[in-house]
């Protein structure tokens, strides 16, 4: 198997070799898009993202709301102190702990599913070049080595400035 | 959103990525005088430690001052950064994108300063954490009825929500430092790019991160300024604070005097490192336009609260504004308030001249803080030297070198965080004027070209 | 081929299909000019619906007469409702309009038209005003005291100028809604005249009485903004709170603007429904304006929980004999059947229902939070003007000596407000037929600043933002 | 064997028309509680602490002018609004109806002291001192207390307790008259007055609702369990309630 990065200058040279890949008879599965901005999905025909983000917030709220309670109920029961009057058990006040811990579960969750699901932290995470972060547009390809000649010529084809390899046994 | 600039992202990188790149000399001059002030204070607030807090101003019906009122200054500040880029994330401003990142990293910095101030306040300043949720030595849990203890919990939620906010935003960009950097600085940037590529995965995510974590910390924003305000606010001793109103009427404020304070940052920006084509005219404009409505709204509720002051009719209360008013020295300090706060920005704001003018902006944002700085104070202050109708025991309240002190040093600390953090990371997202770019587009009617902008959904 | 279809489906939803003005326009003016016969049926049922509030009034005046407030705290309470459903529906196209957003187009006009409605509230206003004693001598934020003397007497307050202040709100949405309406009427009319539709705009008049009518509705927007926000102001002190010996709420007319807001876009929310389902706008008014109403909705909601929270609180916490019995009064007391309802359809189901995004982008979400809202705003209202209304201490002293019972409305009171309900929907359908619903101009304008274009190997729409 | 003691309310009448003003509980109470001398320094800087002052009010015009002499203490409130503000239940009510501050658990937040409507609170602000030969005059039953706390009438907490031991050793319950605060034994007009308000047969029960009683600032529903007794003043004339 080897991985194959190809670099392009412009978008339109790019989502052209992809349509060329594709062309070839190598599914959105099999390549992938680097680039150093975040462009309109599907620009590239690239396979659309699939994740479940929006899970990790839920969870987490809960899990801050029992903290909360556990909190406030357990301080109220465990030192039922009368303190000006107050009922011991004071909801509003109760109210306000729980919405900020619930908020704070809620976001630390949601960052923890950020990090999952866009799979970092990740140092092997395959091929790279710096030029990337210059505006270069990155399109690599895992394949085994006999298809590498064709891929490369067909990129190149398609405007490709420099392609990249990487064999790995 | 009129003349467009459009620049290569090479240019883009090497533009906003100047400042860590490139130190000049006045630079660590200026470093090196706010470390100074801050210096200073933490000496005052060692002295205040070893003789007590009777080194300060505070007397016995004024039992807060300065450092309360810094502390609801900086909260206020900290609005700004969430209020900006949340809302405006959400609304699909475009005009945020400069903004957002200068104005999440006040909300972050200006927070930290902000906790520091009830631990200066304190009687028992290395008792601090008492306050906490947390037991064991002292076998009593805090009482949570007690607004001081929602308090932490608001502020610690918002600075550690904040600060993610800040961390996820900053990703992309730390992966473009890292390619640019060489030897053992690659090393730090790249442990912490934690293995960006830019895959599209990636980005939707980082889209999606920005949306949703808006979404979540707008409620968090609006509750900690609500918390601080009733702080004061559920107080029967103190004349002139059992206000409903005290709650919206402190969030929009905070939002009045932060959004300035992100003027007067980017501004600064602009002239410390040249930004021209990024912090642009347009930017400052619209910021300026939303500044006239928060703070026409802020207005309102200073009005609703000045009125139903007086609405009870009750001698204390109106002796209170009576003092407020027209006594000195509160009577200067309201005035300032008053002309400073809103009577001159926000009419000067509706002339499209001062609104594009830098210097006119500078300026009046910086004028709407100071207001701000004393409509805290005149809440505080005067309320207690006017505690209910035992006038045996009325005061009045003198800061003392020690608050000065601290209060100049949190400034100067703030000033300081906020240009160490310059030098490390960008103060402008990359990647989001990068997709501003991609995103723009024109359409044609007849002759004119409108700008245009593509959306997905 | 295949392939690109499939990288079409890729993208996140088609988008769907951007209308041609000229089609749209000559669409439309057929839909109006062409009999509508259920509309008319419906007008009839309504207008009978409507005359109902009449009779219970006319009822109420003759029999139990003006001289005694508890009689009239329905009423009140319906014209709280008015005010922050229908009265303040054109305040949300304003605000949408400053912000240049596109999804505003199709509901521009619906709000305008509930601003005729408002003209009912203010002669209801006018009604109420009578019950009102002076502001001498007792709390007002007119300050008519001998003890603190007067701050230069103010005559006939607070009569004359809560007057003032809603007939300049009632005079400012209507002079709005006639500005926007002006140049479609015209295109109407030349479409009635000659059989066939004209969809050049610029027939219609030059640019300059163009730019003229933009920057009248903005001048309109606004000064209609200020003005609600004051009506709304003077109405909850001076005809409910200030009714309430030593009821001190700083935040209630702010309260109360909100809860007006939030009213204003649940009531459009539904009409651009009611639209869509009987009025065959599916081309017109599709997910994305739901969705993107949807949004500020559940603000609203949050809204609503957080000023009616930062009122409870500081009285909860204050625990001040008084503040204790106001609680009783307006929440927990005789009216907490409402309170609670209120609660329930105000905040808790709507914010349950819209926090979800699959739920926000469907054509039945968002209407049916707003619908819950609408119930909710009602008995919200109910106990806040009914409790207040049926205090009968002396207005001058420092709190209330004893909590009424509870009234429940009688023959009258229900007439008034089926009436009361019925109206903003006869008002809504006699603008349909007689004016167009859907601003033309403004359609036609934001279609022609939208376009689907192909961009790299997707599909995007663009939206232009003129400045 | 010392069993718990029965359930009390304690309470503290003062008679205004009896005070003279003379300061004695002033005085008593700084002995009794070990606190620190209010120097001419702190009174200037109005540092000043004395848990129970003698506010002194002039009315009408020279010639025929009146002093009017209120001590003012911690009113102890039922509901105290001093005590919910607290985060760490450094201020709160215990079983005996009296507001308490646990000096141990005080972090100086002074948040109590802005909630207290009679300023009835105090901060140390600096370390207390004394002079040398003063220092043995400290009231071994009471705590010192440090700089940075709050601190405030306990109605002689450290007596009420001393007396509950005698009578536990002594094998009887505790008789009216038993405990008396350090201000009220030294009153020389015996204008306050100090008892178990459980205990109907205590004088302070019996002079409970007297025709004159009042408490202070009562539209705040604090609930006070120090209640005032009205001065007589003949030539008094009532102000018109303010509307």
């Amino acid at each position: 198997m080897a991985q194959l990065l190809a670099l392009y200058k412009t978008a339109e040279s790019a989502a052209q070799s992809t349509e060329a890949l594709e062309g070839a008879g190598i599914t959105n599965e099999e390549f992938d898009i680097l680039t150093d901005s975040p462009y309109p999905e599907g620009a590239f025909g690239e396979k659309e993202p699939q994740h479940k983000l929006y899970v990790f917030p839920f969870m987490g709220a809960c899990i801050g709301f029992t903290l909360a309670m556990i909190e406030t109920i357990g301080t109220q029961t465990a030192y039922p102190l009368v303190t000006g009057g107050k009922p011991i058990f004071s909801m509003p006040a109760m109210t306000i702990i729980a919405y900020e811990l619930t908020m704070l579960g809620a976001i630390i969750a949601t960052v923890i599913g950020i990090f999952f699901e866009s799979r970092i932290p990740n140092p092997f995470a395959g091929i790279y070049d710096e030029r990337i972060t210059e505006g270069y547009i990155g399109i690599t390809v895992v394949c085994d080595d006999s298809k590498l000649d064709s891929l490369e010529t067909l990129l190149k084809s398609n405007g490709a400035e420099d392609i990249i390899i990487e064999k790995q046994s | 959103m009129q003349e467009r600039v459009f620049l290569s992202h090479k240019q883009i990188n090497d533009d906003l990525l100047k400042g860590s790149f490139q130190t000049p000399l006045w630079y660590w001059a200026v470093m090196g005088l706010f470390a100074f002030l801050t210096l200073c204070g933490a000496v005052a607030f060692g002295y205040a430690i070893n003789k007590g807090l009777g080194v300060t101003g505070l007397n016995r019906p004024i039992m807060w001052g300065f450092f309360l009122t810094d502390f609801i200054f900086w909260i206020g500040i900290s609005h700004a950064g969430v209020m900006l880029s949340a809302i405006l994330r959400l609304a699909k401003a475009e005009w945020r994108r400069p903004a957002t990142r200068a104005a999440e990293l006040l909300t972050v910095l200006s927070l930290m300063v902000a906790a520091l101030h009830p631990i200066f306040h304190l009687g028992r300043p290395w008792r601090f954490y008492w306050p906490f949720p947390y037991d064991f030595s002292r076998g009593i849990w805090p009482d949570v009825r007690s607004p001081l203890v929602w308090d932490p919990h608001a502020i610690f939620t918002y600075l550690i929500g904040s600060t993610l906010f800040v961390i996820i935003a900053l990703i992309p960009d730390i992966a473009v430092l890292r390619d640019k950097t060489r030897g053992i600085a690659k090393v730090f940037y790249g442990a912490l790019a934690m293995g960006w590529r830019g895959t599209p995965r990636q980005w939707k995510l980082q889209i999606v991160a920005g949306f949703l974590l808006s979404a979540l910390l707008l409620p968090v924003f609006v509750s900690v300024h609500s918390i601080v305000s009733w702080d004061f606010a559920v107080n029967i001793g103190a004349e002139g604070w059992h206000v409903t109103i005290f709650a919206p009427y402190f969030v929009i404020g905070a939002v009045h005097s932060g959004v300035s304070g992100v003027v007067t940052m980017l501004i600064l920006l602009k002239w410390m490192f040249g930004w021209d084509d990024y912090i642009r005219k347009e930017h400052l404009e619209s910021l300026a336009k939303l500044l006239i409505v928060i703070g026409t709204l802020w207005f309102y509720f200073f009005f609703l609260e000045f009125i139903f002051a007086l609405y009870n009719l009750e001698d204390q209360e109106i002796a209170l504004r009576e003092l407020q008013a027209f006594t000195w020295p509160y009577n200067l300090i309201a005035t300032v308030f008053m002309f400073f706060g809103y009577l001159i920005p926000v009419p000067l704001w509706l002339f499209k001249k001062v609104r594009t003018n830098w210097v006119a902006m500078f300026i009046t944002s910086i004028m709407v803080n100071i207001g701000m700085w004393c409509e805290r104070f005149l809440i505080i202050v005067p309320g207690l030297a006017r505690k209910t109708n035992f006038n045996f025991s009325w005061g009045s309240y003198t800061p003392s070198w020690v608050e000065i002190t601290i209060i100049v040093a949190c400034f100067s600390l703030i000033f300081l965080l906020i240009m160490g953090f310059a030098k490390v990371f960008p103060l402008i997202p990359l990647f989001d004027i990068k997709e501003g770019q991609i995103l723009s587009d024109e359409i044609q009617i007849g002759k004119r070209t409108v700008p245009a902008l593509r959306v997905e959904e | 081929m295949l392939r690109r279809r499939r990288t079409i489906s890729s993208t996140h939803h088609s988008h769907p299909p951007v209308v041609p003005p000229n089609e749209f326009i000559s669409d439309f003016l057929e839909w109006h000019t062409k009999s509508k016969p259920g509309l008319n049926r419906a007008l009839i049922v309504f207008s009978i619906l409507t005359s109902f509030g009449l009779i219970g009034l006319l009822i109420k005046i003759f029999t139990v007469g003006l001289d005694n407030r508890q009689d009239w705290g329905y009423v009140a309470t319906i014209t709280a409702f008015l005010f922050s459903t229908a009265g303040c529906a054109p305040f949300i196209v304003i605000g949408l309009r400053m912000i240049k957003a596109h999804w505003r187009r199709p509901i521009a006009r619906i709000a305008e038209s509930y601003s005729l409605v408002t003209i009912v509230t203010f002669l209801l206003v006018l009604l109420l005003l009578v019950l009102v004693p002076s502001s001498q001598n007792r709390r007002t934020i007119w300050f008519q005291n001998d003890h603190i003397g007067t701050v230069g007497a103010i005559p006939f307050t607070p009569h004359l100028y809560v007057a003032i202040g809603i007939l300049s709100m009632v005079l400012s949405g209507i002079a709005l809604w006639w500005t926007s309406l002006k140049p479609d009427i015209q295109l109407v009319n030349a479409y009635k005249k000659s059989n066939k539709p004209l969809s050049n705009r610029s027939w219609i008049g030059g640019l300059k009485q163009w730019s003229i009518q933009k920057a009248g509705l903005s001048f309109l927007g606004a000064f209609f903004f200020m003005s609600m926000i004051w009506a709304i102001t003077l109405y909850s002190v001076d005809l409910c709170m200030s009714l309430v010996p030593g009821w001190r709420d700083a935040i209630f007319p702010a309260y109360q603007t909100l809860t007006g807001i939030q009213g204003g876009l649940a009531t459009i929310i539904l009409t651009m429904y009611f639209l869509r389902r009987f009025g065959g706008f599916e081309k017109y008014i599709y997910m994305e304006h739901f969705w993107a109403a949807s949004k500020p909705l559940l603000a609203t909601c949050l809204l609503w929980f957080y000023f009616w929270f930062s009122a409870f609180i500081i009285f909860w916490y204050g625990k001040m004999p008084i503040e204790q019995d106001l609680l009783q009064l307006i929440m927990f007391g005789p009216y907490n059947i409402a309170f609670y309802i209120g609660f329930m359809f105000c905040f808790i189901t709507p914010f349950l229902i819209l926090i979800w995004n699959t739920v926000r982008k469907t054509i039945w979400g968002p209407p049916l939070a707003s619908a819950f809202i609408i119930v909710g705003c009602f008995f919200d209202k109910l106990r806040l003007y009914v409790s207040a209304y049926s205090v009968q201490d002396d207005l001058s002293l420092h709190s209330i000596t004893t909590i009424p019972p509870t009234i429940l409305p009688n023959l009258s009171d229900i007439l008034i407000i089926i009436g009361g309900i019925s109206l903003p929907i006869f008002a809504m359908l006699l603008s349909t037929r007689l004016f167009p619903i859907i601003s033309i101009w403004e359609m036609a304008d934001g279609l022609r600043l939208t376009k689907v274009t192909k961009y790299l190997r997707t599909e995007l729409r663009v939206l232009g933002k003129p400045d | 064997m010392v069993q718990t003691p029965k359930a009390k309310k304690w309470k503290m009448i003062i008679d205004i028309d009896k005070c003279t003003g003379c300061q004695a509980c002033v005085l008593a109470c700084q002995a009794e509680n070990n606190i620190p001398f209010n120097t001419d320094a702190l009174f200037n800087q109005r540092r000043a602490s004395e848990w129970i002052r003698v506010e002194r009010y002039w009315e009408g015009e020279f010639p025929n002018v009146k002093a009017k002499f209120m001590p003012v203490l911690c009113q102890h409130c039922n509901n105290a609004p001093c005590e919910p503000v607290c985060p760490v239940f450094a201020s709160y009510h215990n079983d005996q109806g009296m507001n308490v501050q646990v000096y141990n658990r005080c972090i100086g937040t002074r948040f109590c002291q802005n909630n207290c409507p009679y300023h009835a609170r105090f901060f140390n602000w600096f370390e207390p001192y004394w002079p040398e030969e003063m220092e043995n005059q400290l009231n071994p039953d009471v705590t010192v207390r440090s700089r940075g706390i709050m601190e405030k009438c306990t109605f002689c907490v450290q007596r009420i307790r001393r007396a509950e031991i005698d009578a536990d050793i002594e094998g009887r319950a505790n008789v009216d008259g038993d405990v008396n605060p350090a201000c009220v034994q030294s009153c020389p007009s015996d204008a306050l007055l100090f008892g178990d308000s459980l205990d109907p047969k205590s004088r302070v029960s019996e002079t409970l609702d007297h025709a004159r009683s009042h408490t202070l600032l009562d539209h705040l529903g604090t609930e006070p369990n120090v209640i005032y007794l009205k001065k007589v003043d003949e030539d008094y004339v009532e102000k018109e309630a303010h509307h």
